[in-house]
């Protein structure tokens, strides 16, 4: 099979020693596995992401985005944009569709474009690893570099908001999206199906601003998982992953829960069953340690 | 094979559900030659699988009986049951249509004495009941199944099964060797009555139909009231067979929605809070409702309906699209979260059951229609170019039982004057 | 007549929701709403605020301007998307939120020390900088946003979580000194004044 | 029909289906031959396929058979094989009736038998009694149509008339064609995209009407009287200048559509205050200003309006419309965009409680959304007038008291169907008047002259009867059209409150029926519900008491009185339902197929058992229309139910005379049942008044049975659907089990 090559967009939280290190580490195993090439966009920048909106406003978010498809089209031209992160994906794509609906906008935006020298023409797609997983790749052909099965380990998928709405993965709905489920069956593991938090949300960056607003939220995420029997969590998003994990100690803190839930990414998963160790899946990068998984890996 | 049964001077009607009766019979009783074709064994079509009537409660087979009375006895008028148009092309006062007629296995010798169906013990799942029940494979479709035939089910046609309905059959019935035919018609005219289909509630992803039992819809509750329903006549819940006396509805689920239907299904209102009355029919007192709403939409003489209904210490409303729904794992119970938009309260309540009062889609697919044929939005059929077809009922527009019949009655004027050009023509 | 009715009567036009039709984002779907009331019911956030999505809709059509451009409703925002993709009649729900909040923050009429207002202007502040968040900086300033003796309070109170994320080389403490950035920052900041500009000068807001 | 001279029985014996297994088929043609005096009687194997009906048809046209009986399964199966043309037909139903509903096993036996027995001696005594009906071909039948209205319904009734082929005279008021419609400025959009309001077309379709060859216009022009039958109306044409013309013809649509409520009734909402107009006023402005700026009547242009959605309207308290007129959210819709259109920033508020615009309406709400009309979910309480209107209202999403200042305010009032009389009220009037009251007299002519539309020379009144606020149909549900005086259909708003788009199909449809009401009545055949149904009544005078039961009784207005006060049935209007019949205190009324002999000697002919024998008999005489059916699905179904009984179908519970109750108790019945169909306002029966007249007549018979020294509970009468097989078993077994406790009748052995 040709090498399948694709312009990356990590995003800020995806960068060595960022808070999804362990997202890029393994996704970067994971890729290798599976012969795909990733390039990064040359001097991406930040996507704003959502809460840009109150500082930011409309046009600027959407130029700073439009800003990396141009930088993607001229040195990586006719590579799909990939992003990882839920919310780079979706301001990414977001920008995309409302520049690709309205010429006034794109007018704008290369106008401000202008100012750098750079221009952006609307060819690059933007896509999520994910959809790039299943959609180029499938379910089964995602089975083919397996090394490992993930057999008996009891995972719950936590889909969250932003790789889930409003644009969502192709085929899949918005109440009850099944592809992390199908992923970690393919890969052996025992799918929770009727983990039925999966898609609520974690709070995203009200987490910072409001944190009892949103402990509430990782609380019913986690106490779910565990009322399922989930041996770890597995998400597609960085901040989903940050908030569910990072914030078991406080809940634990302040109301005397013993939450204990490893918090893992896709791409770890994937990473072990394909025969990588702990260390190529990032999961050093845990601050609750995947030890099922580390078990599995170092097998 | 090509039948010579039909003429330019024949209406064809396609669908034996109310508008379908009402098309031809009006057509024929004004002295028309009419061939009616219908895809399942029986007439009756949606109607006939209803409980009750909005707003007088009273019952759709009443109006079935004089109906099927009234084709029985009337000669301008030859029924085509288990038949399907694959195609109709031509011009108006002039069409050839291809129907394709499956086979019923049964022929006309029946008399419904159900020796077939005590001899087969194959189950199938039963369309009258929206598959909420099984039935045996040999089968009469219903009590008031017009034609009066049993019907064998093909999946045991070829089997042992097949072959002991085949040897119970004390007047030489069962022909298990029926084949599918194509039949090919000439005829002036058609009336499109195919009536609707209910929008598929598991599309209305945060309702969790299908992924949640006691979530059901407004056609499936209609036959768990009705006592010829598989519960007979039980409001009993899916998922435990418990009581549901705490019955929550939901309106516009898929309706006015433009993720699903654009169109308002404008009968939906009204079989609330008929069905109201159905919980209080069972339970008297006890019985509990919430009506969920945007609008209530009680048009004309219904508004008399609503405001009985509302003085029923039963019924509450709450004005609010119900946002999702969650299922308490202890007990199978439905919870609905959304906020009551009036005064704005939030609520998240818990109901014993869930009925989505789905919207109406019409009911066209598997037909290649004419090209000529004019779809709006919603593919509910507005005519054609060339005057020769026409929508009749449901088909047409999303209509309650008297305003499909108001629109069948005039689609039949509208086929005989079209049979009437077309002779005066030809005599010229 | 008295002169808070003879207000309220002034205030009852469409005046305000021409208002937001043009100056907030995405502000022409407001009069498209039906009232259904199913963003409402949608947000994770819904029991904290004074008012749902479908009713800001409302109070906009009803003149409501003091009232809604001073909600911290919208701050309640989690950019979950679900009323989004509820809503029957496909408002973009979230990006509105988003532009009445913008509208509300711009004008100076947003409620002071709403702490995602404050948090908000601290990312867009934060990743304008450089061009990339500076997760350490943004963490630092968030904790220390109402003065030292709280910040170092709350900075204590989660060092737990920091050392963790040091631990797992999920935190960078040189980051105060730099960090990641782009390297094009002058081109960056270039556009961002370019857009803020055509985007004022749009909505009314004099730079 | 040239049916022979001599008349000749036949019975026919089906054993299929197992009845030749459970029943001795030799028994019952003895008794067929023997009791039931048939000259041929068969049995067959399998009489429904093709064979044992080419034996009837066979023995009709070989041995001149005239009327056949047939003991097989009910007369509801198996309808197309026994099909005999210009024979009459009982059939005894000894499978549905019998075999399915008789306990299985040997015990039963002699029961099912005897019950058999009775069903073969009923059918044949039935048959005997009966006449086939020929139908009564009128040469001189006119296939014209009366349509009384010219606006959108009455235009579209008559070309549509006219366009099938038939003559159509229309009168219209006015002085012109178009009625409301040619009021508005524009209409509702009928077909996608749904976004725009729409010519109204009112010039073109009157343009058409006129110079149409097969439609004969009457400008300025009501009815002063109609009298005659389908078939024959006899129609004056009252000019305005006071010429009458007279026209002769088939059937009547009536599409004299709706008046707006008087806003003059809603004060509160600023109803009679200078800037508040109702929809139709706000059509007028509209029309003025053809496209350009909307002015008040005083001149000045609207900047602000506000329309009060339900004024008047959906009002429980009994003091305005009760109902919600379905039209007027699409109207107000379309008139908020004749401001929009003109003028974007004019403020335009449309406060509604619940929106309706079903269907395709959602589209032209979305439009007008778009158009920037703002929809306030509110509830006015005062609307005060002045320069400025001010609406204070209640925003029911806001949860507040508000107040909104507008320009001009719209009233969405409703719809008033322009039904004529409505006789509730005539009748009183007239009972007073036909009893000397002179005042009553002159209110009586007044109503007449004033009130009605149609005038109809009519024993039971001058108009329709209504059924619910002022609208003239019955059957709503199934069967629409269905007024209550044949071949007079009421079309558009006039029949219930509507739009212009259906008022469209509603008189299409109503042209349809009219077209079948002519075609009908020139041979002879009945209307829906008995369609087809060539029997009508007559009447042996000489034996007619001039009670006036049937005159006041017959649900459908049929029998007029002539000049001696006989009655003077006028079999056109009739719809065979025999509420006259089951009227006739001395049983002069029949049909040729149904009279009070083919039921009585059914009656007569089941053979009742000695007391000591302790086998009761309970006669049933179930309505043909639903609580037969439901008997035969009980039987379907296999329930059991007591083999006492014996079943007699009968057209409709109306038709039931006493004298076959009489007739049963005296000759030794235990008791009797009815069963029809639900009475009252949300009847169900299908002649509308049947059901409760029998319940009625049922009611009185108490001093009867007290002469003859029984007790009350020896006759009962039960509602009964057609969904209640299992309910018909229970019925019929708890009234078994109740006449038990009774003991036998007293009458036993005096019959």
């Amino acid at each position: 099979m040709a090498k399948k090559e694709y312009a990356f967009y990590p995003g800020c939280s995806s960068q060595l020693k960022a808070s999804a290190s362990n997202y890029l580490v393994s996704t970067n195993s994971m890729c290798n596995k599976l012969d795909i090439k990733l390039t990064e966009i040359p001097d991406w920048n930040c996507c704003g992401a959502s809460i840009g909106y109150c500082e930011g406003g409309e046009l600027p978010r959407i130029a700073i985005n439009a800003r990396n498809f141009a930088q993607a089209e001229t040195h990586l031209p006719g590579q799909d944009i990939v992003a990882t992160c839920a919310a780079c994906w979706l301001s990414a794509r977001e920008s995309k569709e409302r520049l690709d609906a309205s010429a006034q906008l794109m007018k704008e935006t290369n106008e401000a474009l202008a100012a750098a020298g750079l221009n952006y023409k609307g060819t690059a797609e933007v896509r999520h690893m994910v959809e790039v997983l299943i959609e180029d790749f499938g379910y089964e052909g995602l089975k083919a570099p397996m090394k490992k099965s993930l057999e008996g380990l009891k995972i719950a998928g936590y889909v969250g908001c932003q790789t889930n709405r409003p644009f969502g993965i192709a085929g899949e709905s918005f109440e009850n999206p099944m592809y992390l489920d199908k992923m970690v069956e393919t890969l052996g593991g025992e799918a929770l199906t009727k983990y039925e938090q999966k898609v609520t949300c974690c709070g995203g960056a009200l987490a910072f601003s409001e944190p009892e607003k949103s402990q509430k939220q990782i609380r019913d995420i986690v106490e779910s998982a565990y009322d399922h029997g989930a041996e770890m969590i597995v998400t597609p998003c960085p901040l989903c992953q940050a908030n569910v994990e990072v914030y078991q100690s406080e809940i634990n803190k302040k109301q005397g829960t013993k939450f204990n839930m490893p918090v893992v990414y896709y791409s770890q998963l994937m990473t072990v069953a394909y025969g990588g160790s702990a260390k190529d899946a990032a999961l050093d990068g845990q601050l609750i340690r995947a030890e099922k998984l580390e078990k599995i890996a170092g097998k | 094979m090509t039948a010579s049964i039909a003429t330019n001077q024949t209406i064809l009607v396609v669908g034996g559900g109310i508008s379908g009766m009402t098309a031809a019979l009006e057509a024929a009783e004004c002295g028309k030659q009419v061939i009616l074709v219908e895809k399942t064994p029986v007439l009756g079509g949606r109607t006939a699988r209803l409980y009750r009537y909005f707003p007088k409660m009273c019952h759709p087979t009443c109006g079935l009986e004089i109906n099927l009375r009234r084709i029985k006895q009337n000669r301008n008028i030859r029924l085509m049951t288990m038949t399907e148009v694959v195609s109709a092309t031509g011009s108006r006062g002039n069409y050839s249509v291809t129907l394709k007629v499956a086979p019923r296995f049964v022929n006309e010798n029946c008399t419904a004495c159900g020796k077939c169906a005590e001899a087969v013990s194959a189950e199938v799942a039963n369309p009258w009941n929206y598959g909420l029940d099984k039935m045996k494979a040999a089968y009469l479709p219903h009590n008031m199944a017009h034609p009066q035939r049993y019907v064998i089910d093909p999946s045991i046609v070829g089997t042992p099964e097949g072959e002991k309905a085949k040897a119970a059959c004390p007047v030489g019935a069962v022909d298990l060797e029926m084949k599918e035919e194509t039949v090919t018609l000439q005829v002036g005219v058609l009336v499109w009555a195919t009536g609707w289909r209910p929008y598929d509630a598991a599309k209305i992803q945060p309702y969790g139909y299908g992924r949640f039992k006691n979530v059901i819809t407004s056609l499936e509750f209609e036959r768990l009231a009705d006592p010829h329903g598989p519960t007979g006549g039980k409001i009993l819940r899916p998922s435990d067979g418990k009581e549901a006396k705490n019955v929550a509805f939901i309106q516009c689920a898929g309706s006015r929605d433009e993720n699903h239907l654009r169109h308002c299904s404008r009968i939906c209102c009204m079989a609330s809070l008929k069905q109201t009355q159905y919980v209080r029919e069972a339970f008297g007192d006890e019985g509990k409702s919430t009506v969920y709403y945007i609008d209530i939409r009680a048009i004309d003489r219904f508004e008399d309906f609503y405001q009985n209904v509302q003085k029923d210490a039963t019924v509450s409303f709450v004005k609010s699209k119900v946002a999702r729904i969650a299922e308490n794992a202890e007990n199978g119970n439905p919870i609905l979260h959304g906020v009551n938009t009036e005064g704005y309260q939030r609520y998240a309540v818990e109901h014993d059951l869930v009925v989505l009062a789905v919207g109406m889609e019409p009911e066209i697919t598997g037909v290649k229609l004419p090209d000529d044929v004019i779809l709006d939005s919603s593919n509910f059929i507005e005519g054609s170019k060339d005057q020769g077809m026409f929508g009749a009922g449901a088909a047409a527009s999303p209509l309650d039982v008297n305003r499909a019949v108001q629109s069948a009655t005039a689609a039949s004027l509208r086929a005989i004057q079209v049979i009437r050009k077309t002779a005066s023509t030809e005599a010229v | 007549m008295t002169t808070a009715n003879q207000a309220a009567i002034e205030r009852y036009r469409n005046n305000f929701l021409k208002e937001v039709e043009a100056n907030v984002e995405e502000g022409h779907m407001v009069k498209m709403c039906m009232q259904c009331g199913v963003c409402a019911g949608s947000c994770p956030l819904g029991p904290h605020w004074t008012h749902s999505p479908q009713k800001i809709f409302m109070m906009i059509r009803a003149g409501k301007r003091d009232e809604v451009l001073g909600s911290d409703s919208m701050f309640m925002c989690t950019s979950c998307y679900n009323c989004m993709v509820r809503c029957p009649r496909q408002l973009p729900i979230t990006h509105i939120m988003h532009g009445l909040a913008n509208y509300a923050h711009r004008l100076g009429l947003a409620p002071k020390g709403q702490p995602t207002r404050d948090f908000a202007t601290l990312f867009w502040n934060n990743l304008s900088k450089k061009g990339r968040v500076n997760e350490l900086m943004l963490t630092l300033q968030h904790y220390f946003r109402n003065g030292l003796v709280a910040g170092i309070k709350e900075a204590m109170a989660m060092q737990g979580i920091g050392l963790g994320m040091f631990k797992a080389k999920r935190i960078n403490p040189m980051e105060i000194f730099g960090g990641h950035g782009v390297k094009d920052l002058k081109g960056f900041h270039a556009i961002i004044a370019k857009a803020k500009e055509i985007e004022d000068r749009k909505k009314g807001f004099t730079a | 029909m040239n049916a022979p001279a001599t008349p000749k029985y036949a019975a026919y014996i089906c054993s299929g289906c197992g009845i030749g297994d459970a029943m001795k088929v030799g028994q019952l043609e003895n008794i067929a031959k023997r009791e039931g005096k048939m000259t041929v009687v068969k049995s067959h194997p399998f009489l429904c396929n093709a064979e044992g009906v080419q034996l009837i048809k066979d023995d009709i046209a070989n041995e001149q058979v005239t009327h056949v009986c047939i003991a097989a399964c009910s007369r509801r199966a198996k309808t197309e094989a026994f099909q005999f043309d210009g024979v009459a037909m009982s059939r005894a139903n000894l499978r549905e009736g019998v075999l399915w509903v008789v306990a299985q096993g040997k015990e039963h036996d002699e029961v099912r038998q005897e019950m058999a027995a009775d069903y073969v001696r009923m059918g044949c005594a039935e048959v005997k009694k009966m006449k086939q009906p020929a139908g009564n071909v009128k040469e001189a039948s006119s296939k014209a149509i009366l349509v009384v209205g010219g606006g959108m319904s009455g235009m579209t009734a008559a070309l549509e008339i006219a366009e099938t082929g038939y003559e159509v005279v229309l009168v219209e008021k006015s002085g012109a064609l178009g009625g409301m419609a040619g009021n508005l400025w524009k209409r509702q959009p009928f077909k996608a995209p749904y976004a725009e309001a729409q010519d109204t077309g009112v010039a073109d379709m009157a343009a058409r009407v006129s110079s149409h060859a097969q439609i004969k216009v009457h400008l300025n022009s009501t009815l002063a009287e109609t009298s005659g039958a389908p078939g024959r109306f006899t129609v004056k044409i009252a000019q305005e200048s006071g010429a009458v013309t007279d026209v002769t013809v088939g059937a009547i649509v009536q599409a004299t559509g709706f008046t707006p409520y008087d806003m003059a009734k809603l004060p509160d909402l600023g109803g009679g205050q200078a800037n508040v107009v109702d929809q139709v006023g706000l059509e007028a402005l509209a029309k003025a200003a053809k496209g350009g700026e909307i002015k008040r009547a005083d001149g000045k242009p609207v900047k602000s309006v506000v329309f009060v959605q339900c004024a008047g309207q959906r009002d429980p308290s009994g003091q305005h419309l009760s109902y919600c007129s379905g039209h007027c959210c699409g109207t107000s819709v379309k008139q908020a965009m004749y401001f929009k259109d003109q003028n974007p920033d004019i403020d335009t508020v449309v406060m509604y409680q619940d929106l309706r615009l079903p269907g395709m309406g959602e589209d032209f709400y979305r439009s007008a959304q778009q158009k920037g009309v703002i929809f306030t979910k509110g509830k006015a309480s005062k609307v005060s007038g002045g320069d400025s209107c001010n609406v204070t209202f209640k925003d029911l999403i806001l949860d507040e008291e508000n107040t909104i200042p507008a320009d001009l305010v719209v009233l969405a009032t409703g719809q008033v169907p322009n039904a004529g009389v409505d006789l509730e009220k005539w009748n009183p009037v007239v009972t007073a008047a036909e009893g000397g009251d002179e005042a009553a007299k002159a209110q009586r002519d007044e109503m007449r002259a004033t009130q009605s539309v149609l005038k109809l020379t009519y024993r039971q009144g001058p108009d329709m009867p209504q059924f619910k606020h002022g609208f003239a149909d019955s059957h709503f549900i199934c069967f629409p059209y269905e007024t209550r005086r044949t071949g007079i259909y009421a079309a558009g708003p006039v029949r219930r409150p509507m739009d212009m788009l259906q008022a469209i199909d509603d008189a299409t449809g109503a042209a349809l029926k009219a077209i079948q009401a002519v075609e009908n009545a020139s041979v002879g055949r009945a209307a829906h519900p008995r369609s087809g149904d060539l029997s009508f009544p007559t009447a042996r005078l000489e034996g007619c008491t001039q009670c006036k039961r049937c005159t006041v009784e017959c649900p459908f207005g049929a029998i007029d009185e002539d000049e001696k006060r006989f009655p003077k049935f006028n079999e056109e209007r009739c719809r065979r339902c025999g509420t006259c019949m089951g009227a006739c205190p001395v049983r002069v009324i029949s049909f040729e197929n149904y009279s009070v002999d083919t039921v009585g000697s059914q009656v007569k002919a089941v053979e009742i058992p000695e007391e000591d024998e302790e086998k009761p008999r309970i006669l049933v005489l179930a309505c043909e229309n639903d609580a037969y059916p439901a008997l035969d699905m009980a039987g379907l179904a296999r329930m059991n139910y007591s083999a006492w009984v014996r079943v007699i179908p009968v057209r409709c519970l109306g038709s039931v005379n006493t004298i076959w109750i009489t007739d049963a108790l005296n000759s030794g019945y235990d008791g009797v049942m009815m069963m029809g169909c639900k009475k009252g306002d949300e009847y169900q029966c299908h002649f509308v008044k049947g059901s409760e007249l029998a319940h009625y007549r049922m009611s009185k018979i108490g001093d009867t049975l007290k002469q003859m020294g029984l007790e009350p509970e020896r006759v009962v009468t039960q509602e009964v659907a057609i969904t209640d097989n299992a309910r018909v078993v229970k019925l019929i077994n708890d009234y078994v089990a109740e006449l038990d406790k009774l003991g036998p009748s007293p009458m036993k052995g005096f019959g």
